[in-house]
């Protein structure tokens, strides 16, 4: 099999696994779960094969495919990986058996549907990562809402129904403006070159005048930042995360995130770079905003999963640091500080379910001490914990520090450079951010591990084995992504290159950020 | 005039006008009554094959000249109004064992072809009352229900205000250019002077009353809530569609004059955000359809901005696409233990549980109404989105686009109530029929074709 | 594998061993390789070091691997062992060892044995990062690694909650000292492109000199040193720290971790050479921190926080040193502090061994013939720090003395009186606590008292080596082995006379100390009682050092806490934020309603609006004609 | 003022009436006949035009026009039967079930 066939098996495969287990017979809910699970761990083999054989020295597409969908339009279905999506794809199939996994105890009602709707995010959120047309990319986008709205709702706690309307409703209002621009934006190739295309290389081309680009800038860019989030627009975030299932928190925090900083990555500023260039101090206040804030907030949840919640949203305020940073360190990073968050806010939701299973409330004060009562479950906790709060040898710590090393680097030069300190000066602050990070993460350990041990319901087991390799399975690649990234940033390292190129002009990139922040 | 032409061009006709004879004299002979769905099922599957094939194969012609004439586009339309009456009719056998229900549907389809393919303002006139006449009948038979005459009396007396809002500005045209054709509507469209002006605007009146856009909608909710559900489904889709369709007839493929713009950019819109507000707190189904084919009226009549080939596509790949959900939608609905209760919202509570299929084919058609991707509401929504864009109404096309963001809750909300919601313990729940449940997957195979290659239809229009 | 590496490696082997498989394999085990591999550590140093002897002055490099690559930049994990390198591991492998052996004592009844030497072999793995990184970027790792291990390590009985919180404290002002040694390095990095600090050295040994602040990097990188080794304002969680096992206090909170940023300041000496702002800074917080600590010191009755603020007194006087740029003074202070300091506290913690976990001073006293050898290498630490010559703590601390007065980098008279005041208040507080333990009448309770009993071997044979090393260590003179690397500041001529009453003024003011203390708490200790009464407010204060924890607790936390409950998530996320989504929710409800209303179901309003509208759209479409 | 334009005139009062009849009367039989007024407006101004051009069409027009006339009373006739037997009154007020 070829290598682009391959990748549309990889697509394909949840389509594939729905139709297989809703041809299942009803009430067969082991083999569901294990056909779900042996589904997965197919893709995520697949992708693995992919991933090895992705050659980090080509710049642009690999394992491209590209057919006319809707020839009348332009519109190709064209997917392929590229340094853009190749770790986020590789993230997204890793956390696929691990969610499946997960929730092998915890889901008992509608287990075919639920496998079903989980098969359909996965698939979506896959397409979303792979899609070169922006057509394609727009329908994926907006598909995810779908499962996940039927994932918070079936399945969801008590307040789950305005949880996961909150949800949709907020991504869908910037998902309809986006859709505007979308269309402008293609129609504006159209006038500009009598050709018809959605695909993002001919997209990259169109020169608008910036005001335009402003106005379009705007519109994806609220898409984006809600589904990101940033504050002010997070408010959706801890109801999803507080109301889902753990498989829905999972997907949530591990992957659904990272679409909106992907999508400023690969649309977004690209595709407006004049614009972007004038927005970069409000993205770096904004992202600062989100750091400090979503830290602050996180200090005073007394519900463990809305602490995860609002850490994701500072951790992914680190991502629209190192994007708007423009400087290669920073892109890099962001890259890596995007993989990083999925699988530690992955596996601590995963664990927040795991002890949820066991007691059936996720009100801190009922907790404390667990460290004596459950020590394996204790160790991967105080692990994650540490890897959320970017200590070095996580790979926390290898995103955190390349966004800051080149927001700092970028806005530094610019202010040597006689630009305004505006932009040093939020960069300086998000540097600081690290220490909420650590507080509000330490403080949460020890109220859950430490003191003496409370746990409602006790005695409680410690983690079993699934548990176990699920957990393990996160570690090792927190850890491998901490100790030597080099070989994942070497695979993203072109397509950074190749955004810097195009979001801060291709000569002389430094002048013109420096310029860039002097107006 | 040749005979071979008008057996030929209007072969579609010819089959409906076949199948009611054929329901007539069964009446008349006292044949079985349960032979009445066969027989018009038969005759609208013909039809629609014919106008498919007619259209495929080209033909071109004008059996009447000057009055009535066929091309390959039309033909696709008629095949796609005539095929959204099948699930019509299969819905209908839980509710109408008799032959008088399909004979009027049959009446009323043959209006709407006449409609599209009409030539002059007379055929035209023809087409609606032929097509409006048998639904006001069709409203009132569902007189199990109270409202029913209420329903039937308030369409009719609407839908006759606008027949006669129509003929006015019909005769303003004749009075200014001395033909009934219809392309004395394109020039009255260019000309300047007050009785053309008016004209033009009584005609389209006419239209938004007989397609309800705000604020001639009013007829609208009351007449879909008391008429039964294949009716309404009818009303919906059908004859929303015939509407339409003959106003596109009318606009041509000419860019518009800016004061066509406000005209048909306004109301509309207007139509899609009332629409979609008030569907939001609607606790009956068919009410709730109403408000929402509402605002699918803005929208159809949006794709009026846009010019050229696009407008006509536009149009009629919507009507597609809008028309099979909301077909769907109501073949998922399942029965109950009498028509009140089978229209509460409520009822659809617990849905999956009890009725997985339905369930998923009645969120599958929220989710297309609602524009949501990758459903084909969402290719026909964007298709109208781009051409208005493309004309240069960006402004119209955002304001449309939010206005229609409006709509996403309420159709949300059913999906909410049949997958997860606790089923309400009081009415034993009902399940969905046979007929019905061949009506759905009759929807649902086109649906998952548009879905996966909408390319194939668009590039068909 | 090269040599420096195995050296950092062996440690960290020793923590997966014992952390994945030391439960089941038994304290045997445990102990084995979590002393045997930081002792063969120790070993591959001392060859190391004299491969670097052999070897000229060539400093050993090595690279592990290539941590990650950014366009033209890589970030390599290399390995750097100079002179100065040589000196802390040998003192981090050297210290480490004694001290891993001592545990195997105290530690014996444990139930989290393996855990606790995987920890301890963890700090080691951190600690030789630190020190033997060549770039920033590893030695931060090192520095954060240390933070890490020392936050579980103190709060390793994690089941008392307030170890368990001060485990945090120490994470978090480490942390904030982080935050600005990050904003150096980043400053470093943009200035310079590069974070190994050969070529930073380089860069800024050579002329002309970057252009860049040095001070601006050398503020930033000192705020890192505050937080790790304990600096006003920083300090507080070192006293807290003592909530861990004594052995950790030992090694990780006063031989090793805490002078990381000592080590690190004379690492970057070139920098902080050019940086006199910062270096006056730097001299100016430890000389505050010196006499600050000092005088808490003086009224604590907790025998490890005596020994707690004595070394954060003690770091006060390193960082004078640095201060006053001579660095190798500096890492020569570290080097008598770590025998000196490591003795002290595993002495206490032979004596908290021997009372059964009692740490409290006014519960002790006459000890000394109970437990002879505890007492006689305490006796020695104690003279060592005070400062009585020829022990160690003598030479290293008149060699600090002597260039606070006299460097030619800002040296000045009023250092040198503040720092020989505390050096009289060190060796005053030293002997009370000496006195108090050991001396005068027991204050034990019998049920105490009667369990009182020596160490076994493992603890003592090395509070017997670490004394030995205290009392002779001061004459291997470090800062003349480092000036090849480490040139000592010059001394104005007009000075140099000074020198050698200065040293009897030193030696003077040890025995002073010494007098006081026997005077105040010899005998019954009626003096020291009615002394605290005299002073009553005073002692309080001293008592409860200064009330900054309660002050930081006022200004710093609380506020964050109230801004974030109250305006963040009350007014922000829940009122504002929230409330406007809510509210447009409801206003969409609202206008649903209103619509619903037009919709009465009479016919002739529909009729009505139906000629209303037709009127309306016919008036408007002839507005242009 | 020409023939033309009085009938016209006519015409269009015609249909206003109709309009406004619909709108006030309270009676549906009167409704209905208001509503045939105003088909009848438009006959008479289909009428004139077609004399004024001299072209037939308009005449055919009208003829459809009485036969649709026809047909709608035709079938309001039963509704109208319908409603008085569950209402037992002709005022279009109480017809108002129908509503939201």
């Amino acid at each position: 099999m070829s290598d682009a066939a391959l990748l549309n098996v990889v697509l394909w495969l949840p389509v594939a696994g729905m139709l297989a287990i809703a041809a299942l017979p009803k009430g067969a809910d082991d083999a569901v779960r294990w056909l779900a699970f042996a589904v997965m761990v197919a893709q995520l083999l697949a992708t693995a094969a992919l991933y090895g054989r992705f050659d980090p020295a080509v710049a642009g597409l690999q394992f491209e495919t590209r057919v006319p969908w809707i020839p009348d339009w332009g519109v190709h279905y064209q997917i392929g990986l590229d340094g853009y999506n190749v770790l986020l794809v590789m993230l997204t199939a890793f956390l696929g058996p691990l969610v499946v996994a997960g929730a092998f105890s915890a889901i008992r009602q509608d287990v075919k549907l639920f496998h079903a709707m989980v098969f359909l995010i996965q698939f979506a959120m896959l397409g979303t990562f792979v899609a070169q047309d922006l057509f394609v990319f727009y329908v994926f986008w907006e598909t995810m809402l779908i499962p996940m709205f039927v994932i918070i709702g079936v399945w969801g706690g008590e307040r789950r129904i305005y949880a996961t309307l909150k949800f949709v409703l907020y991504t869908a209002f910037g998902s309809i403006l986006m859709l505007a621009a979308v269309i402008y934006l293609v129609w504006a190739l159209y006038q500009a070159s009598g050709e018809v295309s959605f695909a993002f290389a001919d997209l990259y081309r169109v020169a608008l005048p910036v005001d335009v680009q402003a106005l379009l800038l705007a519109a994806f860019a609220l898409s984006f930042a809600i589904k990101v989030p940033m504050v002010p627009l997070h408010t959706w975030l801890p109801d999803a995360h507080v109301e889902a299932p753990t498989a829905g928190s999972v997907i949530l925090a591990g992957v659904l995130l990272k679409m909106g900083t992907y999508g400023f990555m690969k649309l977004g500023f690209p595709l407006f770079p004049e614009a972007t260039r004038l927005a970069i101090p409000l993205v770096m206040a904004l992202s600062v905003v989100s750091i400090v804030y979503g830290a602050c907030l996180a200090l005073v949840q007394t519900d463990i999963k809305k602490i995860i919640a609002y850490s994701s949203i500072s951790h992914l305020g680190y991502v629209m640091l190192g994007l708007a940073s423009l400087d290669l360190l920073g892109i890099q990073g962001a890259v890596i500080q995007m993989v990083s968050h999925g699988l530690t806010a992955a596996g601590l939701f995963l664990m927040v379910g795991m002890i949820y299973e066991r007691c059936h409330t996720r009100d801190l004060a009922a907790y404390g001490g667990l460290a004596k009562a459950l020590p394996v479950y204790s160790v991967f906790f105080m692990i994650l914990t540490l890897a959320s709060v970017g200590l070095p040898t996580t790979s926390g710590f290898t995103g955190e520090f390349l966004v800051l090393a080149g927001a700092f680097r970028s806005s530094w030069l610019a202010f040597q450079a006689g630009g305004s300190g505006f932009n040093l000066a939020m960069a300086s602050l998000a540097v600081a951010g690290v220490v909420l990070g650590a507080l509000y993460m330490l403080w949460f350990a020890q109220r859950f591990l430490f003191g003496a041990a409370k746990v409602p319901h006790a005695p409680v087991p410690d983690l079993n084995l699934r548990e176990k390799l699920v957990l393990a399975a996160i570690v090792a690649a927190v850890f491998a992504l901490g100790l030597y990234p080099a070989p994942a940033m070497e695979k993203t390292e072109l397509a950074a290159k190749e955004y810097q190129r195009l979001v801060a002009g291709a000569p002389a990139a430094k002048q013109a950020r420096a310029e860039g922040s002097a107006r | 005039m040749s005979w071979q032409a008008v057996i030929v061009g209007m072969l579609p006709e010819n089959l409906l006008l076949a199948g009611m004879v054929a329901i007539i004299v069964l009446e008349i002979a006292g044949g079985p009554r349960r032979a009445a769905l066969p027989l018009a099922v038969l005759a609208v599957a013909a039809a629609t094959l014919a106008a498919l094939l007619l259209a495929l194969a080209g033909a071109e012609g004008a059996p009447f000249p000057g009055q009535f004439s066929v091309t390959p586009p039309t033909l696709l339309a008629k095949a796609i109004v005539i095929g959204l009456a099948l699930p019509v009719l299969l819905l209908s056998s839980d509710e109408f064992s008799g032959g008088e229900f399909h004979l009027l549907l049959l009446a009323s389809l043959y209006g709407v072809c006449l409609l599209l393919s009409s030539d002059s303002f007379l055929t035209l006139f023809l087409g609606l009352e032929i097509m409006s006449l048998p639904v006001y009948a069709l409203v009132l038979l569902a007189f199990r229900r109270p409202q029913s005459a209420e329903a039937a009396l308030k369409y009719l007396v609407l839908s006759g205000a606008a027949s006669a809002t129509f003929l006015l500005g019909v005769s303003f045209l004749y009075g200014g250019t001395g033909s009934l054709g219809i392309e004395a509507f394109a020039v009255a469209l260019e000309a300047s002077e007050p009785m053309a002006v008016a004209a033009v605007a009584l005609v389209v009146i006419a239209f938004f009353l007989k397609a309800a856009v705000v604020p001639f909608h009013t007829w609208a909710p009351d007449a879909y809530e008391g008429a039964s559900i294949p009716v309404t489904a009818y009303m919906a889709t059908v004859v929303k569609a015939g509407a339409v369709l003959a106003l596109l007839r009318l606009f041509g493929t000419a860019p518009l004059s800016p004061r066509a713009i406000e005209l048909l950019a306004i109301l509309p819109l207007v139509s899609i955000v009332w629409g979609n507000l008030a569907a939001m707190r609607q606790p009956g189904f068919r009410r709730m359809i109403a408000y929402s084919s509402i605002a699918h009226a803005g929208y159809l009549f949006y794709a009026f901005l846009g010019a050229g080939a696009g407008r006509f596509q536009a149009v009629v790949f919507y009507v597609l696409a809008y028309g099979l959900t909301n077909l769907a939608a109501f073949a998922s609905i399942p029965a109950a233990a009498d028509d009140a209760a089978r229209d509460r919202l409520d009822s659809l509570k617990g849905l999956f549980q009890r009725e997985p299929y339905a369930a998923l084919v009645l969120a599958m058609a929220m989710l297309s109404l609602a524009g949501i991707p990758p459903f084909p509401g969402f290719v026909a929504k964007f298709l109208v989105f781009k051409n208005v864009m493309a004309a240069g109404y960006t402004t119209y096309a955002v304001l449309g686009l939010v206005a229609s963001y409006l709509g996403i809750y309420f159709y949300l909300r059913v999906v909410q109530y049949a997958f997860m919601s606790a089923p309400e313990a009081v009415p034993a729940p009902g399940t969905v029929g046979r007929a019905a449940l061949a009506a759905s997957v009759l929807c649902l195979a086109p649906v998952v074709l548009l879905t996966l290659f909408p390319g194939w239809v668009i590039a068909l229009l | 594998m090269g040599q420096l590496t195995l050296i950092v490696v062996l440690p960290l082997l020793g923590f997966l061993l014992n952390g994945l498989a030391g439960d089941r394999l038994g304290k045997g085990f445990v102990s084995a390789v979590g002393c045997g591999l930081p002792a063969v550590s120790f070993l591959l140093t001392v060859k190391c070091f004299l491969d670097l002897a052999a070897g000229g002055d060539a400093p050993l490099v090595e690279t592990a691997y290539t941590w990650a690559a950014v366009g033209d930049s890589a970030f390599a994990v290399s390995f750097w062992f100079d002179r100065l390198a040589a000196v802390m591991t040998l003192i981090v492998t050297g210290v480490g060892t004694l001290i891993h052996v001592y545990s195997i004592g105290y530690m014996h009844a444990d139930r989290s044995y393996a855990r606790y030497f995987a920890y301890l072999n963890l700090f080691l793995f951190f600690m030789l990062l630190l020190v033997l990184g060549k770039s920033l970027l590893v030695l931060f790792v090192g520095w954060e690694g240390v933070g890490l291990a020392s936050y579980l390590l103190i709060g390793f009985w994690f089941e008392d909650m307030d170890k368990a919180r001060a485990g945090k404290k120490a994470f978090i002002a480490n942390r904030i000292g982080d935050a600005g040694f990050l904003l150096g390095m980043f400053v470093l990095y943009s200035a310079l492109g590069t974070l190994e600090m050969d070529r930073i050295n380089a860069a800024f040994s050579a002329s002309p000199l970057p252009a860049v602040s040095a001070s601006l990097i050398g503020v930033l990188l000192f705020v890192g040193a505050t937080g790790k080794s304990a600096q006003i304002p920083l300090y507080v969680w070192l006293p807290d720290a003592m909530a861990g096992p004594t052995p950790v206090s030992a090694l990780i909170h006063a031989a090793t971790m805490v002078t990381a940023g000592v080590y690190m300041v004379a690492r970057l000496a070139p920098v902080y050479v050019h940086a006199p702002e910062a270096s006056q800074l730097v001299a100016f917080v430890g000389a505050l921190t010196a006499i600050f600590a000092a005088t808490i010191a003086i009224a604590q009755t907790d025998i490890k926080k005596v020994l707690a603020y004595s070394t954060v007194s003690q770091l006060g006087f390193m960082f004078v040193a640095l201060g006053v740029g001579a660095y190798g003074v500096a890492v020569f202070h570290v080097y008598t502090h770590a025998f000196f300091k490591a003795c002290l506290f595993l002495g206490a913690g032979s004596v908290i061994h021997a009372l059964s976990g009692e740490q409290d001073i006014r519960k002790m006293g006459g000890l000394a013939r109970k437990i002879p050898v505890t007492f006689v290498t305490f006796l020695v630490a104690t003279a060592a720090i005070a400062g009585i010559p020829p022990l160690a703590g003598f030479f290293s601390k008149d060699e600090i003395l002597w260039f606070a007065f006299a460097s030619g980098r800002g040296g000045s008279t009023l250092l040198w009186l503040v720092m020989s005041a505390t050096a009289l208040l060190t060796a005053f507080y030293m002997f009370r606590l000496l006195w108090l333990t050991f001396f005068g009448r027991s204050r034990m309770d019998p049920e105490v008292e009667h369990h009182v009993h020596e160490s076994p071997l493992s603890m003592t044979a090395v509070l017997a080596v670490l004394a030995l090393l205290s009392a002779v260590g001061g004459f291997l003179s470090i800062p003349h082995f480092l000036e090849p690397q480490l040139p000592l500041p010059a001394v104005p001529e007009a000075l140099a006379r000074y020198q050698t009453p200065l040293v009897a003024v030193a030696v003077a003011i040890g025995l002073a100390g010494l007098a006081a203390a026997a005077f105040v708490y010899g005998g019954t200790g009626e003096r020291a009682r009615r002394l605290a009464q005299r002073f009553a407010g005073v002692h309080r204060v001293l008592y409860d050092k200064y009330y900054v924890d309660e002050l930081y607790d006022a200004v710093l936390a609380r506020p964050l806490l109230w801004v974030s409950e109250k305006v963040f998530l009350g007014l922000g996320d829940r009122k504002l934020l929230d409330g406007t989504l809510n509210g447009m929710a409801a206003l969409a409800s609202r206008g649903a309603g209103l619509l619903g209303r037009v919709q009465i179901g009479s016919l002739q309003f529909y009729a009505f609006l139906v000629l209303a509208a037709t009127v309306a759209v016919i008036l408007w479409s002839w507005r242009h004609v | 003022m020409d023939k033309t334009q009085v009938l016209l005139a006519l015409a269009v009062a015609l249909f206003a009436l109709g309009m406004i009849g619909v709108v006030v009367r309270r009676n549906v039989l009167v409704m209905l006949m208001c509503m045939e007024l105003m088909l009848n407006g438009v006959n008479l101004s289909l009428v004139t035009f077609a004399h004024q051009a001299a072209s037939n069409v308009g005449a055919v027009l009208v003829f459809l026009v009485f036969v649709v006339a026809a047909a709608e009373i035709a079938i309001a006739i039963p509704i109208v039967l319908l409603l008085v037997r569950s209402k037992r009154t002709l005022d279009l007020a109480s017809y108002s079930d129908l509503k939201g």
